[in-house]
């Protein structure tokens, strides 16, 4: 047991950093530092940037673009980049849909979508949620009825997040409704043009648009997009969410944001004290980075197991999802407390008429709308009292 | 003691929450909302018509002579339905400092006004240096002749947009923080020289950045005396937290039951996902934190009307610990127990999560004051 | 609405006061504020105290002793006496058995055993939870067989809090083993030198002797003595554990155990800065007051409302226990904080041959027993999730 | 980086566990306890034969040459069994001052004593006024010809009572708190002048209060130099951090597994209490306070070698921070999950809160090293 990184692990950190040094655009980065979301067009070039130089999908085979790092490469590399911080490359392409191609689909899909992918030419989107199904995925109603060499699917799906840049959606959609819930369904790719598609937006709370619903009516699906075999889906996305758990900590961006607190909470405002010299601001956040640590320290235990689990997500990441989703909230809520009254203005798009600018700096204005969005993380990716139950069945045995 | 209420009180109860209960529900409150001053004046003409916004004035200058209880027990129904009209900016702050520091003259001429529902006021006191300071007074107040000449910029004045009068502090005299040499002045938000930024707050409320160039007023503009304003304004600003903490009671008691009624028609695995304990005692946390909370706004009600500064300021500062974090456990918890919808504007449960997230922020939060409070010594003597 | 106390009342406020400050032996003061439990014979000789001033029994009717005070009063009283501190009147006898038998007892138990109740002459303790039934009190399984004038009874109690001190034990045995678990439950009084009963010490994990084991073989017990009418015990337990919620939050405890450690926590020792000078512990103590404080208004709206209620318990009462269980084991934590290193060595009955004495003053040798045992406040009366099932059920209808 | 164990390591580990899973039961435990010195010499016996008293010492000074992992290993299996022998007083503590600061006369001296089980050590450091200030040390050294004169007070030396040679700090210069000036002297336990006060301590372990009158002690007592006993001090009291953070890892998981097996069998209303969701995420909670615990452990005894003062002072403080907090909720949860029984010295989940509570208090509490950690400025920096 070693659990210092190597030289040439520090080497690898070092080369990461320095190609974000250059290659990432300082207004990019701002942007991101200051709570703002990035454009489709900032995201797309970004992608692009990285897949030049070949660090787009590290984690795929080397054959469809792969860099074959190993484990904790990856994980420097991610922690890195949410640290910098840079732009994270869309999960719907490259952990998510991208993943359960290079598994389950055809040699045609993989020719094709893969490379579309991780250049973010298409643009994927989730069709999994529905509105009567949250926490209980299986329970969807969206069906597709084979006709012809064709699908033809009718239904809604739900929180479809950034639907309205998406190319393509990746779909669960119910092909057997006479079996057992979880039997019947199927895992297809639906061309967003496709006619008889409907986005509607959800704003949530803050006022932002990130997520939307999607109406299928008598959409018409080539069958050669269904990937791997009919009525197999929910293994499909089985394998897909495991994926998602380790990234779900979001270390390097909790990390990124304590040393932006850290760094606002020293400087002084107009003449006053710093915040940091307030020893309960002081020791509060201090007390979520000796969390943040301990799951830095959790998560690369989840990382370093992975190789024996073997593809198999480990229960005891629910940990990640759980920890993760509190630390980054916890931030989100000190953040709010260091805006103090200047968190109270809502400026959406900079001043219209009814809006006029408010005085208060932009960190602060992005503060409540932040600390609002982020009970979501708690929320999606399956509820932390899912999560809960999860390792109260999986790793206790309760 | 005694928690009964009066008769009257009863009365009043009853008539506010029969208003709100007509006329503001979740889909109304967005249509006032899209009105062009951000909520409703309809409303506010109702508002005088049941004669609320007069109430805690005294009956020789034209109020009604209620007392705290009273606006505890309107703040509460206003609270449920998250009210969008400024009636804590023009009845409690604005009309508070009137009520505290006014000549019986300008009493007399405004108060009227106020009743009857034709003049609104604000409160301009923060400013952007200030933090949660109250003493950070930097706008000046200089003699001209007669009259006054103001300087400065105030920031965050609740509904400071669409007020017709407001109440401005200002230095006369002493350093910046000095507790000393603060006036207060009636300035007509016409007056030349007085520049209003107006946006919407976060919880769909109104607040306004105020810029005062070289604003001219009469002798008679001056509320109360030369150097005593600062004491007003952290007199009114106890009365604010004792209103606003009834208020947040009235939006945690709807959050509440909003999410009590989602979780028991929500359903999930195959039956409604209230029966789950999990979510069960979230709810019940809830449940605890609002009458934790209920409780301590019943007592700085009582403790506002406490002379001795020192024990008022610490009711307050306990107020404001139990009313922001018992505000964040009932607005977390029942966004999490809504799940997905209840991140999205379409529910209400958000916009009261929002509200009592403001009411935190707004007179410093609630770790703030608890540094306040412990620096006073907490509640109890030692023994 | 006036929430403020009246002149009367303040007037009875310091009547009260002063009637402790001389009639409350300092050495017994001294003990209870260093942690310490009280005597049998300190808690005979204080109760005799309070009857001869005709306040041993404030809420019973006057015509058995009580003193006629409205709610406030009690109140008032019970504070000043559990601040001052002073013992609080054995429970079993003045709020569990005392009440139960003017409700539903004969003319001629009351007779008898009310006014030995009152003094004292009888200790009582209480024979409800067995080892099977936890929360779960219905399922008990004492059995009391009809045999002529007299019960027999057979089974065994657990958790019986002073039992080695009693002179009479109040049982729910089971008399109807056909009927429902509710129904065939009978209110049985006891004596405890009667042959067959056996009681047998339960040690708590600080190494005290609070709780014990009482065992019944073939205890035959006088008809007379059972209470009301046969298998309509359970009523009789829900009127009596209904009765036991006020008192249960502890408000006045725990303000004097605030002032203690604000006390404690203000002196210098050894030189060192005092501890109040911590800005974090201060501020802890100030959060716990503020909650104090809240519960004590809560509970004073409680009892407010107990003249509406007309003898049915508040289902909010159950905050009472909640938060006032968990303000005590705070205060109790803070304690052992607050001893620092000096709460390590473990002193049960001064020096022997094993346990020397240790320098640490006596306070902070009691600072760990007492969080250790402490955690039996939400245990016991009802678990803290118990209370919370009943506000879910009762209270929001879930 | 790399989580595995090596070959050693796990025969290591296997060797350790099974000893204390067969000879180690709470019964067992119970007996050892009533032993004369409150543990048990046959069990020191074979601590011996596994060769773990001699773990952390070089080979070149009679012992085996192993590392802070190893140290983590034995101490996370013994905290499983809530260990009652005086490894942490003679390994750890006693016999790391004399690893990081002892000549080659004589460690070669007294570790292949302490190996072969034949002496138990302890450190006396802390005095009654110190609380956690390391650095307040008013026992006093004089020079007395060639020797010392060793005067003072130090309490609650862990296994103080039983030890049979002393690691005593003492102060030979400058101020009472001052960093520089205090040495360390061994002094073996039957000195002329030496008084021990033994007792139990709350967890059943062992501790003793002891006076110095006099003490003579010869040159070659002096371990290390005369002016740097502190920094050593603090050294042994980081690798004593990682140390009871092992074993504290060790106590929650068997807190966790006790918990889970009870409420699986533990029936009410009808079922097993398992059942419930509420108690299975409170259990939950245990689980991930483990787990965090556990990766805090690993941390601090990857952190324990390194060598810059202040980034070690950070990783220890977090550390303790993290293992605190979890040992609180293991033990607090532990303990309502078993209802009743669990406030009963009968049952061993009580043991394992009250080892948890006292690993907390004994170098500084959570919210002591939380104040620690944020004075140094956390753990990343402003960006």
């Amino acid at each position: 047991m070693d659990l210092s990184f190597t030289l040439e692990e520090q080497a690898f950190r070092e080369e990461v950093r320095a190609f974000f040094r250059t290659a990432l655009p300082e207004q990019l980065r701002a942007k991101l530092r200051a709570g703002h979301h990035v454009s489709k067009e900032e995201q797309v070039e970004w992608q692009r940037t990285l897949n030049k130089k070949g660090w787009a999908v590290p984690h795929w085979p080397v054959e469809w673009g792969g860099t074959g790092w190993d484990p904790v490469r990856q994980y420097i590399f991610r922690e890195e980049l949410m640290g910098a911080p840079a732009p994270e490359p869309l999960a719907f392409n490259a952990s998510m849909c991208g993943p359960v191609i290079i598994q389950f689909g055809s040699e045609e899909q993989k020719k094709h979508f893969l490379p579309r992918m991780a250049n973010l030419d298409d643009w994927w989107c989730q069709g999994f949620s529905e509105p009567g199904s949250g926490s209980d995925l299986a329970s969807l109603k969206t069906t597709a009825r084979r006709d012809g060499d064709a699908y033809v699917v009718n239904g809604q799906k739900t929180w479809t997040t950034l639907a309205q840049h998406a190319d393509w959606i990746f779909c669960l959609v119910r092909t057997d409704p006479s079996a057992k819930p979880q039997r019947g369904i199927s895992f297809l790719l639906i061309d967003m043009k496709t006619p008889g598609i409907t986005v509607r937006p959800i704003i949530t709370i803050e006022g932002g648009h990130e997520v939307n619903e999607v109406f299928f009516d008598d959409v018409r699906v080539p069958a050669e997009n269904l990937v791997g075999e009919e009525n197999r889906g929910w293994d499909y996305a089985k394998f897909l969410l495991g994926n998602e758990r380790v990234g779900i900590a979001r270390v390097g961006a909790s990390k990124e944001r304590v040393r932006r607190i850290k760094l606002l909470a020293s400087e002084s405002r107009h003449g006053n004290p710093p915040m940091i010299e307030n020893a309960r601001f002081r020791e509060k956040l201090a007390a979520i980075e000796v969390e943040l640590k301990a799951l830095e320290m959790t998560q690369m235990r989840v990382v370093a197991n992975m190789a024996t689990l073997e593809g198999k997500p480990d229960p005891a990441s629910s940990i990640l999802k759980i920890k993760g989703s509190e630390i980054q909230q916890t931030l989100t809520e000190m953040m709010v407390e260091l805006a103090g009254p200047e968190a109270l203005a809502y400026q959406p798009h900079g001043a219209d008429g009814r809006n006029e600018p408010a005085a208060a700096p932009e960190w602060a204005l992005t503060s409540a709308p932040n600390f609002f969005n982020y009970r979501k993380v708690s929320i999606y990716g399956g509820s932390n009292e899912i999560q809960k139950n999860i390792i109260s069945k999986q790793v206790l045995g309760l | 003691m005694d928690f009964d209420l009066s008769e009257e009180q009863r009365l009043l109860k009853d008539s506010v929450e029969r208003l709100v209960a007509d006329k503001y529900d979740f889909e109304s409150r967005k249509r006032y909302g899209a009105e062009p001053k951000g909520y409703s004046d309809g409303l506010w003409a109702q508002y005088a018509e049941l004669g609320i916004l007069g109430l805690p004035f005294a009956e020789e200058d034209g109020g009604f002579g209620g007392g705290a209880v009273d606006t505890m027990i309107v703040m509460e129904a206003l609270g449920r339905a998250l009210v969008l009209e400024p009636y804590l900016a023009t009845v409690v702050l604005g009309g508070g400092a009137l009520r505290r520091a006014g000549s019986a003259a300008q009493k007399q001429k405004i108060i009227p006004q106020i009743a009857e529902g034709s003049l609104k006021l604000a409160l301009a006191h923060a400013e952007p240096q200030a933090r949660y300071n109250l003493a950070n007074v930097a706008a000046t107040a200089k003699r001209d002749g007669d009259g006054w000449v103001l300087n400065g910029t105030k920031s965050g004045v609740l509904h400071g947009d669409s007020a017709d009068l407001l109440v401005v502090s200002a230095r006369v005299s002493g350093d910046q923080t000095a507790e000393n040499g603060v006036a207060l002045f009636l300035v007509p938000a016409d007056a030349k020289g007085l520049a209003r930024r107006g946006y919407a707050t976060q919880d769909g409320l109104r607040a306004a950045d105020i810029d005062l160039a070289n604003v001219r007023v009469g002798a008679d503009a001056l509320l109360g005396g030369e150097d005593d304003g600062l004491a007003v304004v952290r007199r009114v600003y106890d009365d604010a937290i004792a209103a606003t903490s009834a208020e947040a009671v009235g939006a945690m008691q709807r959050a509440l039951e909003l999410t009590v009624e989602y979780i028991k028609t929500r359903n999930q695995f195959g039956q409604a996902i209230g029966n789950f304990q999990a979510l069960q005692h979230q709810a019940v946390d809830m449940f605890t934190a609002l009458e934790q909370a209920r409780s301590m706004a019943m007592y700085a009600t009582m403790m506002a009307q406490e002379g001795d500064a020192n024990e008022r300021a610490r009711a307050m500062a306990a107020t404001r610990v139990q009313v922001g974090r018992s505000g964040r456990v009932v607005g977390k918890n029942g966004v999490q127990l809504h799940g997905g919808v209840g991140v999205t504007i379409e529910f209400a449960i958000g916009h009261y999560f929002k509200r009592l997230t403001m009411i935190d922020a707004m007179f410093g939060d609630a770790d703030h004051h608890l540094g306040i409070l412990s620096d006073l010594g907490g509640l109890l003597p030692a023994a």
